[in-house]
């Protein structure tokens, strides 16, 4: 290293150290009468010139700041534990009971269409994956879970997921008021999502 | 031990030695203190006459009637101790070098001279905060979350169901309940009696409900049955029922003015 | 001004931008896998060498501060330096050299028992922690200085504290014991209230 000006250096030190921006006559005052602060100033300005420190000028106070260009670099990444947002759970679940599973037949499940990201959440997790094409028009792709999945949920196997009976007797199912469930006398399975449930658990999970 | 002294000492009592006494960090401190009177290099120290030194010095703190810690104490003994071993020949194999003894109180000595040397060094460094300084004016950096995922199974099995409960309440007519209503009743019952002379059973009043709801069929029970009673509070019709649970006769109360009478039991 | 290395600009704004020391793990984050990160903290201060603010490496740990050279010149409120009384200052420098040490070697060496209140302002200070208990009858806690307190002296390491190295080579780092096991005969006993001691303290001191 060359040697450098002592003011320079002891400008440099105070500029960095001091809790706000800095006046010329506050530098002054820290330098003593005989340094020429400005010609100081503009030295030390050019010195950081393209560096990722700048030393600037604002209203006639003076501090340093990191280049404003690097900011989107410096940008900290922090791991923030979420939860699943709902249309990837439900997507998710739907694949789960329903495997293997078309889009056109989560969709028709869910009657709304599913964004793109919402099925690039669950495989950038890990929990689907791609299985086999469906042998039908198209050929759509299908859609299946991963030991990840049965891992993350801590279960052993798919069909140590609940069976629809089961999760209709908690009350997970419920869609709709009580009056409609009075209809008739003897009426079992007259709710037709009740059937379509039954089928998902016989064909799919068991 | 303090009955032993003359009261009188309290008088002499000098003060440098209460302020000394003060001043030290227990006896090693002092030692090493009286030591540094000896004014030799510690590792040529004779420890003979340092605990001579330090036994002194505590002899004449008792005769000023000072309180000495217990500590100070036990090292006025075992220097006793070793000052007589050190006089003495060697008696029994058994018993510790006397040298060896010395050797450890130089060497504790010479630790804790060097232990106080470093901590003074240590202090006098440049500390932050007052030799030299951090950035005065450090920055905040923008920050950005990371999502990781999780979902509880409840959540998941939950989700199942969800689709349903959404899409029932978005179009879900309520599907009006099929029901024999009491006015359709009350119109068909005033339709019929003006052909009924005689008493007749509820029962043909009734509509019609084959291959109907069956709820549908027991309103029209209960709504006759309203109807038949509204239509007797009105004084158009006459009921009459046997006892408890038998069949209801109803007639047509102007039809029946004659034989207002003829009540069965 | 030369064009200058992107990855040495981000890192001297990343380093330059906190008020706090910054780990290798960090500023590797940060720049990335292709960066070689202490390559360039090298060059980073190599080039502030000389100047007004320098970029030291404390314990590990990476921090742009002013050069201590300039304490005198630079009128800034400063702490209050911080008086310790004599027996923490000795306790620290023993926990500082002698360090993973116990209590009870702290007080074998000073031949005093340690009051309460000189831990807690080391404590306090954030310049002691507790180390790993000794696998010994009792199994005691042990003490070591922190990061902290490397930063706070401007410290690369604990081998650059003042003397270490003469110290370690006169023998004088031993912890162990010394009056303790010399004192009675039995060698245990070295309890003050030992009834032994108190007979020579009556003949020979009276």
């Amino acid at each position: 290293m060359t040697e450098i000006d002592p003011a320079l250096r002891l400008l440099e030190a105070i500029l960095f150290a001091s809790d706000e921006p800095m006046t010329l006559t506050v530098l002054q005052n820290q330098l003593g009468e005989a340094a020429d602060v400005p010609t100081l100033l503009v030295a030390l300005q050019k010195h950081y010139e393209g560096r990722g420190i700048h030393l600037v000028e604002t209203g006639g106070v003076w501090s340093f700041r990191t280049d404003p260009a690097l900011a989107p670099l410096m940008k900290i990444t922090r791991q923030a534990r979420r939860k699943l947002p709902k249309a990837a759970s439900e997507v998710l679940a739907i694949i789960a009971y329903h495997q293997p599973v078309t889009r056109a037949e989560i969709e028709s499940v869910r009657g709304v269409e599913t964004s793109k990201g919402t099925l690039d959440i669950l495989l950038e997790l890990g929990w689907i994956r791609p299985g086999k094409r469906r042998e039908t028009p198209g050929r759509p792709l299908t859609w299946k879970t991963t030991p990840e999945f049965l891992s993350h949920f801590n279960l052993e196997a798919l069909k140590d997921l609940p069976g629809m009976e089961d999760l209709k007797a908690a009350g997970l199912l419920d869609a709709r008021p009580i009056l409609a469930t009075m209809s008739a006398e003897g009426g079992e399975a007259s709710d037709p999502d009740d059937a379509e449930f039954a089928n998902w658990v016989d064909e799919e999970v068991v | 031990m303090n009955d032993l002294l003359p009261p009188s000492a309290d008088a002499a009592l000098p003060h440098d030695i209460v302020v000394a006494f003060e001043g030290f960090d227990g006896p090693i401190d002092l030692l090493l203190s009286l030591a540094r009177e000896q004014k030799v290099d510690l590792s040529k120290l004779s420890i003979l006459a340092l605990a001579e030194q330090y036994l002194d010095y505590i002899n004449s703190a008792r005769a000023m009637r000072l309180e000495i810690a217990a500590d100070y104490l036990v090292m006025a003994a075992w220097l006793a101790y070793l000052k007589s071993r050190l006089l003495l020949p060697e008696l029994q194999e058994d018993e510790a070098n006397p040298a060896d003894m010395a050797e450890a109180l130089k060497f504790q000595l010479l630790r804790l001279e060097a232990m106080q040397k470093a901590s003074r060094e240590l202090l006098s460094l440049p500390q932050l905060g007052s030799d030299f300084f951090v950035r005065g004016l450090p920055e905040k950096r923008e920050v950005e979350e990371n999502p990781v995922y999780y979902l509880p199974l409840y959540d998941l099995l939950s989700a199942l169901g969800a689709p349903q409960r959404r899409r029932k309440p978005d179009h879900y007519d309520i599907a009006p309940t099929r029901l024999y209503s009491m006015e359709e009743s009350l119109t068909r019952l005033r339709r019929m009696l003006g052909g009924l002379p005689q008493w007749g059973s509820l029962q043909m009043f009734l509509p019609n409900m084959l291959g109907h709801d069956p709820l549908e069929s027991r309103s029209a029970i209960a709504s006759t049955f309203a109807a038949v009673l509204e239509l007797v509070k009105e004084g158009e019709l006459e009921v009459r029922q046997g006892q408890t649970f038998s069949t209801l006769y109803v007639k047509n109360r102007q039809n029946n003015d004659d034989n207002a009478t003829e009540k069965t039991t």
